[in-house]
Protein backbone atom coordinates (compact mmCIF):
# COMPACT_ATOMS: atom_id res chain seq x y z
CA UNK A 1 0.00 0.00 0.00
CA UNK A 2 2.58 2.54 0.53
CA UNK A 3 3.60 2.07 -3.15
CA UNK A 4 0.46 2.74 -4.61
CA UNK A 5 1.25 6.62 -4.44
CA UNK A 6 3.23 7.69 -7.92
CA UNK A 7 5.80 10.63 -8.82
CA UNK A 8 5.38 11.71 -12.70
CA UNK A 9 9.47 12.98 -13.50
CA UNK A 10 9.55 15.01 -16.95
CA UNK A 11 12.61 13.72 -19.15
CA UNK A 12 14.62 16.66 -20.60
CA UNK A 13 16.65 16.80 -23.65
CA UNK A 14 18.06 13.40 -24.99
CA UNK A 15 16.54 11.49 -21.99
CA UNK A 16 12.84 11.86 -23.46
CA UNK A 17 14.08 9.53 -26.56
CA UNK A 18 13.55 6.09 -24.74
CA UNK A 19 10.30 6.16 -22.95
CA UNK A 20 8.83 10.57 -24.35
CA UNK A 21 8.66 13.35 -22.20
CA UNK A 22 7.27 11.86 -19.01
CA UNK A 23 7.14 8.71 -16.68
CA UNK A 24 5.51 8.06 -13.40
CA UNK A 25 7.41 6.14 -10.93
CA UNK A 26 5.55 4.44 -7.37
CA UNK A 27 6.66 6.31 -4.58
CA UNK A 28 6.05 5.67 -1.02
CA UNK A 29 3.65 8.44 0.76
CA UNK A 30 6.29 9.55 2.96
CA UNK A 31 8.75 9.88 -0.51
CA UNK A 32 12.37 9.03 -0.51
CA UNK A 33 15.85 11.01 -1.14
CA UNK A 34 16.62 11.93 -5.02
CA UNK A 35 19.50 9.15 -4.74
CA UNK A 36 16.97 6.66 -4.11
CA UNK A 37 14.60 7.95 -6.73
CA UNK A 38 17.53 7.42 -9.10
CA UNK A 39 17.73 3.78 -8.24
CA UNK A 40 13.87 3.52 -8.93
CA UNK A 41 13.81 5.20 -12.26
CA UNK A 42 16.63 2.59 -13.43
CA UNK A 43 15.24 -0.24 -12.16
CA UNK A 44 11.91 0.77 -12.95
CA UNK A 45 13.20 1.98 -16.73
CA UNK A 46 16.23 -0.40 -17.87
CA UNK A 47 15.92 1.60 -20.81
CA UNK A 48 17.22 5.40 -18.79
CA UNK A 49 19.92 3.18 -16.86
CA UNK A 50 22.62 3.82 -19.80
CA UNK A 51 22.04 7.66 -19.58
CA UNK A 52 21.79 7.74 -16.37
CA UNK A 53 25.19 5.59 -15.66
CA UNK A 54 27.26 8.69 -16.51
CA UNK A 55 26.33 10.52 -12.71
CA UNK A 56 25.60 14.06 -14.89
CA UNK A 57 21.76 13.55 -14.72
CA UNK A 58 20.38 15.97 -12.05
CA UNK A 59 17.40 16.17 -10.83
CA UNK A 60 14.90 19.24 -10.49
CA UNK A 61 12.22 19.60 -7.84
CA UNK A 62 9.51 21.95 -7.80
CA UNK A 63 11.46 24.05 -9.79
CA UNK A 64 15.09 24.12 -8.25
CA UNK A 65 17.98 21.82 -8.52
CA UNK A 66 18.29 19.27 -5.83
CA UNK A 67 20.55 17.26 -3.93
CA UNK A 68 21.34 13.50 -3.72
CA UNK A 69 19.62 14.36 0.31
CA UNK A 70 17.13 16.06 -0.75
CA UNK A 71 13.46 14.13 -0.03
CA UNK A 72 10.74 13.49 -2.83
CA UNK A 73 7.52 13.30 -2.16
CA UNK A 74 4.31 12.19 -4.12
CA UNK A 75 2.90 15.09 -5.78
CA UNK A 76 6.02 17.24 -6.62
CA UNK A 77 7.49 18.58 -9.85
CA UNK A 78 10.08 16.63 -10.93
CA UNK A 79 12.41 16.81 -13.56
CA UNK A 80 15.85 15.20 -14.77
CA UNK A 81 17.78 17.47 -16.61
CA UNK A 82 21.26 15.71 -18.57
CA UNK A 83 23.82 18.20 -18.92
CA UNK A 84 22.83 21.50 -20.49
CA UNK A 85 23.73 22.00 -24.28
CA UNK A 86 23.87 25.94 -23.16
CA UNK A 87 22.10 29.00 -25.63
CA UNK B 1 20.08 50.81 -14.81
CA UNK B 2 17.79 47.55 -16.31
CA UNK B 3 18.49 44.17 -17.55
CA UNK B 4 15.56 42.88 -19.62
CA UNK B 5 15.71 38.75 -19.95
CA UNK B 6 13.24 36.86 -22.31
CA UNK B 7 13.03 33.94 -22.96
CA UNK B 8 10.78 32.88 -26.28
CA UNK B 9 8.82 30.71 -28.09
CA UNK B 10 8.79 32.68 -31.37
CA UNK B 11 10.82 34.26 -33.80
CA UNK B 12 11.40 37.86 -32.95
CA UNK B 13 13.51 40.66 -34.87
CA UNK B 14 17.00 41.78 -33.51
CA UNK B 15 17.25 44.93 -35.61
CA UNK B 16 13.87 46.07 -33.94
CA UNK B 17 15.42 45.11 -30.15
CA UNK B 18 18.54 46.97 -30.90
CA UNK B 19 16.37 50.03 -31.87
CA UNK B 20 14.27 49.93 -29.04
CA UNK B 21 17.68 49.35 -26.37
CA UNK B 22 18.87 51.87 -28.59
CA UNK B 23 16.23 54.25 -27.72
CA UNK B 24 16.54 52.94 -23.88
CA UNK B 25 20.21 53.64 -23.53
CA UNK B 26 20.59 56.98 -25.50
CA UNK B 27 22.04 58.14 -22.96
CA UNK B 28 25.26 55.45 -22.70
CA UNK B 29 27.64 56.10 -25.54
CA UNK B 30 28.78 53.10 -26.06
CA UNK B 31 26.20 50.04 -27.03
CA UNK B 32 27.12 46.71 -28.42
CA UNK B 33 24.65 43.90 -29.79
CA UNK B 34 25.57 40.01 -30.65
CA UNK B 35 22.93 37.95 -32.62
CA UNK B 36 23.18 34.32 -32.94
CA UNK B 37 21.61 32.84 -36.15
CA UNK B 38 20.51 29.31 -36.48
CA UNK B 39 22.86 27.82 -38.93
CA UNK B 40 21.90 25.84 -42.42
CA UNK B 41 24.65 23.44 -42.22
CA UNK B 42 25.68 21.07 -39.57
CA UNK B 43 29.61 20.87 -38.79
CA UNK B 44 29.85 18.10 -41.17
CA UNK B 45 27.74 20.12 -44.13
CA UNK B 46 24.87 18.28 -43.82
CA UNK B 47 21.63 20.84 -44.69
CA UNK B 48 19.81 20.99 -41.00
CA UNK B 49 16.20 21.55 -41.37
CA UNK B 50 15.72 23.32 -37.88
CA UNK B 51 17.67 23.61 -34.66
CA UNK B 52 15.45 22.25 -31.59
CA UNK B 53 15.95 24.02 -28.35
CA UNK B 54 14.08 22.41 -25.22
CA UNK B 55 14.20 24.57 -22.17
CA UNK B 56 12.49 24.06 -18.55
CA UNK B 57 11.21 27.51 -18.04
CA UNK B 58 11.40 28.90 -15.01
CA UNK B 59 15.19 27.22 -14.45
CA UNK B 60 15.98 28.48 -17.92
CA UNK B 61 15.40 31.49 -17.40
CA UNK B 62 16.80 32.06 -13.61
CA UNK B 63 19.71 30.53 -15.04
CA UNK B 64 19.43 33.51 -17.78
CA UNK B 65 18.73 36.03 -15.06
CA UNK B 66 22.25 34.86 -13.03
CA UNK B 67 24.56 35.08 -15.79
CA UNK B 68 22.44 38.95 -16.80
CA UNK B 69 23.05 39.85 -12.86
CA UNK B 70 26.45 38.34 -13.35
CA UNK B 71 27.36 40.70 -16.14
CA UNK B 72 26.04 43.75 -14.29
CA UNK B 73 28.31 43.07 -11.47
CA UNK B 74 31.32 42.55 -13.18
CA UNK B 75 31.30 45.22 -16.14
CA UNK B 76 30.56 48.54 -15.79
CA UNK B 77 27.26 48.35 -18.01
CA UNK B 78 24.25 50.77 -17.48
CA UNK B 79 21.70 48.42 -19.39
CA UNK B 80 21.48 44.85 -20.86
CA UNK B 81 19.27 42.95 -23.01
CA UNK B 82 18.89 38.94 -23.50
CA UNK B 83 16.82 37.49 -25.62
CA UNK B 84 16.59 33.69 -26.25
CA UNK B 85 14.67 31.21 -28.26
CA UNK B 86 13.30 28.40 -27.60
CA UNK B 87 11.34 25.34 -29.48
CA UNK B 88 11.90 25.19 -33.20
CA UNK B 89 14.24 27.35 -35.10
CA UNK B 90 14.58 27.88 -39.01
CA UNK B 91 18.23 28.20 -40.39
CA UNK B 92 18.80 31.79 -40.44
CA UNK B 93 16.69 32.89 -37.73
CA UNK B 94 17.99 34.68 -34.55
CA UNK B 95 18.36 32.24 -31.44
CA UNK B 96 20.09 34.47 -29.59
CA UNK B 97 20.24 38.09 -28.91
CA UNK B 98 22.41 40.33 -26.21
CA UNK B 99 22.92 43.57 -25.90
CA UNK B 100 24.99 46.09 -23.47
CA UNK B 101 25.55 49.69 -22.81
CA UNK B 102 28.00 51.53 -21.21
CA UNK B 103 29.67 55.04 -20.74
CA UNK B 104 32.81 53.16 -22.13
CA UNK B 105 33.34 50.93 -25.34
CA UNK B 106 35.39 48.83 -23.50
CA UNK B 107 32.81 47.38 -20.94
CA UNK B 108 30.17 47.14 -23.67
CA UNK B 109 31.89 44.54 -25.44
CA UNK B 110 33.39 42.88 -22.35
CA UNK B 111 29.95 42.36 -21.23
CA UNK B 112 28.54 41.29 -24.23
CA UNK B 113 31.37 39.22 -24.59
CA UNK B 114 30.77 37.39 -21.06
CA UNK B 115 26.97 37.57 -21.49
CA UNK B 116 27.74 35.18 -24.76
CA UNK B 117 30.21 32.92 -23.34
CA UNK B 118 28.47 31.97 -20.23
CA UNK B 119 25.16 31.83 -22.24
CA UNK B 120 26.50 29.17 -24.60
CA UNK B 121 28.04 26.61 -21.81
CA UNK B 122 25.73 27.25 -19.07
CA UNK B 123 22.61 28.41 -19.91
CA UNK B 124 19.82 25.70 -19.30
CA UNK B 125 18.96 24.50 -22.84
CA UNK B 126 19.19 21.28 -24.57
CA UNK B 127 19.58 21.36 -28.42
CA UNK B 128 19.25 19.29 -31.07
CA UNK B 129 19.88 19.59 -34.69
CA UNK B 130 17.39 18.45 -37.45
CA UNK B 131 18.35 16.94 -40.63
CA UNK B 132 17.15 14.63 -43.43
CA UNK B 133 19.37 12.37 -41.70
CA UNK B 134 17.35 12.66 -38.35
CA UNK B 135 18.51 14.43 -34.95
CA UNK B 136 21.79 15.32 -33.23
CA UNK B 137 21.77 16.53 -29.66
CA UNK B 138 24.29 19.08 -29.40
CA UNK B 139 26.54 19.82 -26.63
CA UNK B 140 29.22 22.77 -25.70
CA UNK B 141 32.18 22.68 -27.94
CA UNK B 142 36.16 22.75 -26.94
CA UNK B 143 35.84 26.12 -28.29
CA UNK B 144 32.97 27.16 -26.23
CA UNK B 145 34.33 25.79 -22.95
CA UNK B 146 37.55 27.78 -24.03
CA UNK B 147 35.94 30.59 -23.95
CA UNK B 148 34.37 30.29 -20.86
CA UNK B 149 37.67 29.46 -19.05
CA UNK B 150 39.19 32.90 -20.12
CA UNK B 151 36.56 34.30 -17.77
CA UNK B 152 37.66 32.08 -14.85
CA UNK B 153 41.76 32.99 -15.78
CA UNK B 154 41.11 36.63 -15.27
CA UNK B 155 38.92 36.06 -11.88
CA UNK B 156 42.63 34.70 -10.68
CA UNK B 157 44.70 37.75 -11.65
CA UNK C 1 32.77 38.30 -49.12
CA UNK C 2 31.70 42.01 -48.38
CA UNK C 3 33.45 44.94 -46.09
CA UNK C 4 31.07 48.30 -47.01
CA UNK C 5 32.61 51.43 -45.46
CA UNK C 6 30.46 54.79 -46.04
CA UNK C 7 31.13 58.52 -44.67
CA UNK C 8 28.27 60.16 -44.48
CA UNK C 9 27.07 63.27 -43.36
CA UNK C 10 23.43 63.05 -41.88
CA UNK C 11 21.97 60.96 -39.39
CA UNK C 12 21.31 57.05 -39.57
CA UNK C 13 19.44 54.49 -38.24
CA UNK C 14 22.21 51.88 -36.73
CA UNK C 15 18.72 49.25 -36.39
CA UNK C 16 18.08 50.01 -40.32
CA UNK C 17 21.79 48.68 -40.84
CA UNK C 18 22.07 46.01 -38.57
CA UNK C 19 18.80 44.66 -40.03
CA UNK C 20 20.11 45.18 -43.59
CA UNK C 21 23.65 43.36 -42.51
CA UNK C 22 21.76 40.85 -40.58
CA UNK C 23 19.61 39.87 -44.09
CA UNK C 24 23.47 39.93 -45.88
CA UNK C 25 25.12 37.99 -43.36
CA UNK C 26 22.08 35.53 -42.42
CA UNK C 27 24.21 32.44 -43.47
CA UNK C 28 27.43 33.65 -41.19
CA UNK C 29 25.70 32.40 -37.74
CA UNK C 30 27.31 35.21 -35.46
CA UNK C 31 27.02 39.11 -36.05
CA UNK C 32 28.18 41.70 -33.36
CA UNK C 33 27.75 45.42 -33.78
CA UNK C 34 28.29 48.23 -32.00
CA UNK C 35 27.19 51.53 -31.88
CA UNK C 36 28.56 54.80 -30.81
CA UNK C 37 26.55 57.86 -29.97
CA UNK C 38 27.25 61.15 -29.27
CA UNK C 39 27.51 62.13 -25.06
CA UNK C 40 24.90 65.24 -23.81
CA UNK C 41 27.93 65.87 -21.35
CA UNK C 42 31.42 66.56 -21.44
CA UNK C 43 33.87 64.93 -19.07
CA UNK C 44 33.71 67.58 -16.76
CA UNK C 45 29.66 67.09 -16.65
CA UNK C 46 29.14 70.52 -18.51
CA UNK C 47 25.99 69.75 -20.94
CA UNK C 48 27.49 69.70 -24.91
CA UNK C 49 25.18 71.18 -27.55
CA UNK C 50 27.06 69.34 -30.58
CA UNK C 51 30.08 67.14 -31.76
CA UNK C 52 31.68 68.42 -34.38
CA UNK C 53 33.61 66.03 -37.02
CA UNK C 54 35.72 67.54 -39.37
CA UNK C 55 36.72 65.10 -42.15
CA UNK C 56 39.05 65.08 -45.39
CA UNK C 57 36.50 63.14 -47.28
CA UNK C 58 39.31 61.14 -49.40
CA UNK C 59 41.95 60.52 -47.31
CA UNK C 60 39.09 60.22 -44.39
CA UNK C 61 37.48 56.97 -46.13
CA UNK C 62 40.90 55.61 -47.20
CA UNK C 63 41.77 55.53 -43.76
CA UNK C 64 38.55 53.97 -42.89
CA UNK C 65 39.21 51.44 -45.75
CA UNK C 66 42.30 50.58 -44.47
CA UNK C 67 41.20 49.49 -40.98
CA UNK C 68 38.21 47.56 -42.42
CA UNK C 69 41.13 45.74 -44.77
CA UNK C 70 43.35 45.21 -41.74
CA UNK C 71 40.35 43.33 -40.12
CA UNK C 72 39.26 40.86 -42.79
CA UNK C 73 43.31 40.26 -42.86
CA UNK C 74 43.55 39.86 -39.41
CA UNK C 75 40.10 37.88 -37.97
CA UNK C 76 37.69 34.95 -39.88
CA UNK C 77 35.10 37.23 -40.67
CA UNK C 78 33.13 36.89 -43.97
CA UNK C 79 31.15 40.45 -43.54
CA UNK C 80 31.68 44.51 -42.08
CA UNK C 81 30.18 47.30 -42.34
CA UNK C 82 31.42 50.49 -40.98
CA UNK C 83 29.60 53.79 -40.98
CA UNK C 84 30.96 57.06 -39.67
CA UNK C 85 28.75 60.45 -39.42
CA UNK C 86 31.24 63.59 -40.28
CA UNK C 87 29.42 67.30 -39.23
CA UNK C 88 27.65 68.38 -36.48
CA UNK C 89 26.24 65.89 -34.06
CA UNK C 90 23.94 66.07 -31.89
CA UNK C 91 23.80 64.33 -28.34
CA UNK C 92 22.46 61.12 -28.81
CA UNK C 93 22.68 60.47 -32.63
CA UNK C 94 24.92 58.15 -33.14
CA UNK C 95 28.64 58.71 -34.43
CA UNK C 96 29.85 55.39 -35.57
CA UNK C 97 28.57 51.98 -36.40
CA UNK C 98 30.57 48.49 -36.78
CA UNK C 99 28.94 45.41 -37.64
CA UNK C 100 31.08 42.01 -38.21
CA UNK C 101 29.64 38.44 -39.45
CA UNK C 102 31.42 35.45 -39.07
CA UNK C 103 30.83 31.80 -38.84
CA UNK C 104 32.50 32.22 -34.70
CA UNK C 105 31.51 34.40 -32.34
CA UNK C 106 34.95 34.99 -31.06
CA UNK C 107 36.22 36.18 -34.53
CA UNK C 108 32.90 38.60 -34.96
CA UNK C 109 33.75 40.07 -31.85
CA UNK C 110 37.05 40.47 -32.16
CA UNK C 111 37.18 42.07 -35.43
CA UNK C 112 34.58 44.25 -34.08
CA UNK C 113 36.50 45.78 -30.93
CA UNK C 114 39.29 45.99 -33.33
CA UNK C 115 37.73 47.65 -35.98
CA UNK C 116 36.72 50.49 -32.86
CA UNK C 117 39.55 50.53 -31.76
CA UNK C 118 41.52 51.67 -34.62
CA UNK C 119 38.93 53.86 -35.67
CA UNK C 120 38.90 55.76 -32.48
CA UNK C 121 42.67 56.52 -32.72
CA UNK C 122 43.72 56.23 -36.51
CA UNK C 123 40.56 57.49 -38.32
CA UNK C 124 41.44 60.61 -40.20
CA UNK C 125 38.96 62.78 -38.03
CA UNK C 126 39.02 66.15 -36.51
CA UNK C 127 36.32 66.57 -33.36
CA UNK C 128 35.46 68.87 -31.05
CA UNK C 129 32.69 69.11 -28.50
CA UNK C 130 30.63 72.50 -28.56
CA UNK C 131 28.74 73.42 -25.40
CA UNK C 132 27.54 77.05 -23.77
CA UNK C 133 30.78 77.46 -23.19
CA UNK C 134 32.09 77.03 -26.58
CA UNK C 135 34.42 74.51 -28.71
CA UNK C 136 37.15 72.09 -27.38
CA UNK C 137 39.10 69.71 -29.47
CA UNK C 138 39.07 66.35 -28.37
CA UNK C 139 42.23 64.02 -29.10
CA UNK C 140 42.32 60.23 -28.06
CA UNK C 141 42.60 59.56 -25.12
CA UNK C 142 44.38 57.38 -22.73
CA UNK C 143 42.45 55.04 -22.72
CA UNK C 144 41.50 54.86 -26.62
CA UNK C 145 45.85 54.65 -26.80
CA UNK C 146 45.74 51.70 -24.36
CA UNK C 147 43.46 50.36 -26.16
CA UNK C 148 44.75 50.44 -29.01
CA UNK C 149 48.11 48.85 -28.16
CA UNK C 150 46.44 45.83 -26.85
CA UNK C 151 46.68 44.35 -30.72
CA UNK C 152 50.19 45.63 -31.47
CA UNK C 153 51.12 43.47 -28.47
CA UNK C 154 49.63 40.39 -29.74
CA UNK C 155 51.07 40.97 -33.37
CA UNK C 156 54.08 40.35 -31.62
CA UNK C 157 52.92 37.02 -29.25
CA UNK D 1 58.13 86.91 -60.54
CA UNK D 2 58.48 83.70 -59.66
CA UNK D 3 56.79 84.37 -56.50
CA UNK D 4 53.67 85.49 -58.09
CA UNK D 5 51.37 82.16 -58.31
CA UNK D 6 50.24 80.62 -55.26
CA UNK D 7 49.13 78.03 -53.15
CA UNK D 8 45.81 77.96 -51.45
CA UNK D 9 46.66 75.87 -48.57
CA UNK D 10 43.11 74.35 -46.73
CA UNK D 11 43.36 74.30 -42.74
CA UNK D 12 41.81 71.27 -41.19
CA UNK D 13 41.10 70.94 -37.60
CA UNK D 14 42.04 73.49 -34.87
CA UNK D 15 44.98 74.56 -37.24
CA UNK D 16 41.31 77.04 -38.86
CA UNK D 17 41.06 78.24 -35.79
CA UNK D 18 43.80 81.60 -36.30
CA UNK D 19 43.10 82.21 -40.21
CA UNK D 20 40.18 80.45 -40.86
CA UNK D 21 39.47 77.27 -43.19
CA UNK D 22 42.46 78.26 -45.43
CA UNK D 23 44.97 80.65 -46.37
CA UNK D 24 46.77 81.32 -49.88
CA UNK D 25 50.80 81.30 -49.80
CA UNK D 26 52.92 82.30 -53.07
CA UNK D 27 54.80 79.77 -54.66
CA UNK D 28 57.51 80.16 -57.13
CA UNK D 29 55.95 78.01 -60.57
CA UNK D 30 58.73 75.28 -60.22
CA UNK D 31 57.24 75.10 -56.71
CA UNK D 32 58.98 74.00 -53.12
CA UNK D 33 59.50 70.87 -50.46
CA UNK D 34 56.81 70.35 -48.29
CA UNK D 35 59.41 71.68 -45.51
CA UNK D 36 60.21 74.36 -47.55
CA UNK D 37 56.19 74.95 -47.53
CA UNK D 38 55.70 74.81 -43.80
CA UNK D 39 58.39 77.48 -43.07
CA UNK D 40 56.69 80.02 -45.91
CA UNK D 41 53.51 79.20 -44.06
CA UNK D 42 55.00 80.09 -40.65
CA UNK D 43 56.82 83.14 -42.03
CA UNK D 44 53.66 84.21 -43.60
CA UNK D 45 51.03 83.44 -40.74
CA UNK D 46 52.68 83.65 -37.61
CA UNK D 47 49.21 82.60 -35.68
CA UNK D 48 49.99 79.55 -37.00
CA UNK D 49 53.89 79.46 -35.96
CA UNK D 50 52.99 78.23 -32.30
CA UNK D 51 50.55 75.30 -34.18
CA UNK D 52 53.13 74.17 -36.86
CA UNK D 53 56.16 74.02 -34.44
CA UNK D 54 54.65 71.03 -32.71
CA UNK D 55 56.02 69.01 -35.95
CA UNK D 56 52.97 66.62 -35.69
CA UNK D 57 51.82 68.56 -38.33
CA UNK D 58 51.59 66.71 -41.70
CA UNK D 59 50.96 67.78 -45.36
CA UNK D 60 48.25 66.09 -47.60
CA UNK D 61 49.05 66.83 -51.38
CA UNK D 62 46.41 65.75 -53.86
CA UNK D 63 45.03 63.39 -51.43
CA UNK D 64 47.96 61.57 -50.25
CA UNK D 65 50.15 62.09 -47.61
CA UNK D 66 53.01 63.83 -48.31
CA UNK D 67 56.84 63.72 -46.74
CA UNK D 68 59.19 66.80 -46.36
CA UNK D 69 60.83 66.13 -49.92
CA UNK D 70 57.99 65.69 -52.07
CA UNK D 71 57.57 68.74 -54.21
CA UNK D 72 54.50 70.83 -53.96
CA UNK D 73 53.59 73.00 -57.14
CA UNK D 74 51.46 75.94 -57.77
CA UNK D 75 47.49 74.31 -58.24
CA UNK D 76 48.46 71.00 -56.12
CA UNK D 77 45.53 70.07 -53.71
CA UNK D 78 47.31 70.80 -50.60
CA UNK D 79 46.03 70.78 -46.90
CA UNK D 80 47.38 70.94 -43.51
CA UNK D 81 46.41 68.13 -40.98
CA UNK D 82 46.97 68.09 -37.20
CA UNK D 83 47.42 65.06 -35.09
CA UNK D 84 43.48 63.34 -35.85
CA UNK D 85 41.37 62.77 -33.13
CA UNK D 86 39.78 59.67 -34.68
CA UNK D 87 36.17 58.87 -34.99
Amino acid sequence: MAEQLALVVELCGKLAEPHGREVTVPLPAAGCTVAELLVRLRDSFPALAPLLASGKVRVCLNETMARDETVVRPGDLAALFPPVSGG
Amino acid sequence: MSAVVRLLDGPFDPAAELADFTALAAGAGAIVSFTGLARSEDRDGMALTALVLESYRSVTLRSMEGIAAAAHARFAIAHSRVLHRAGRILPGEAIVFVATAAAHRRAAFEAADYLMDRLKSEAVFWKREESVAGARWIEPTAADTADLARWHAREQD
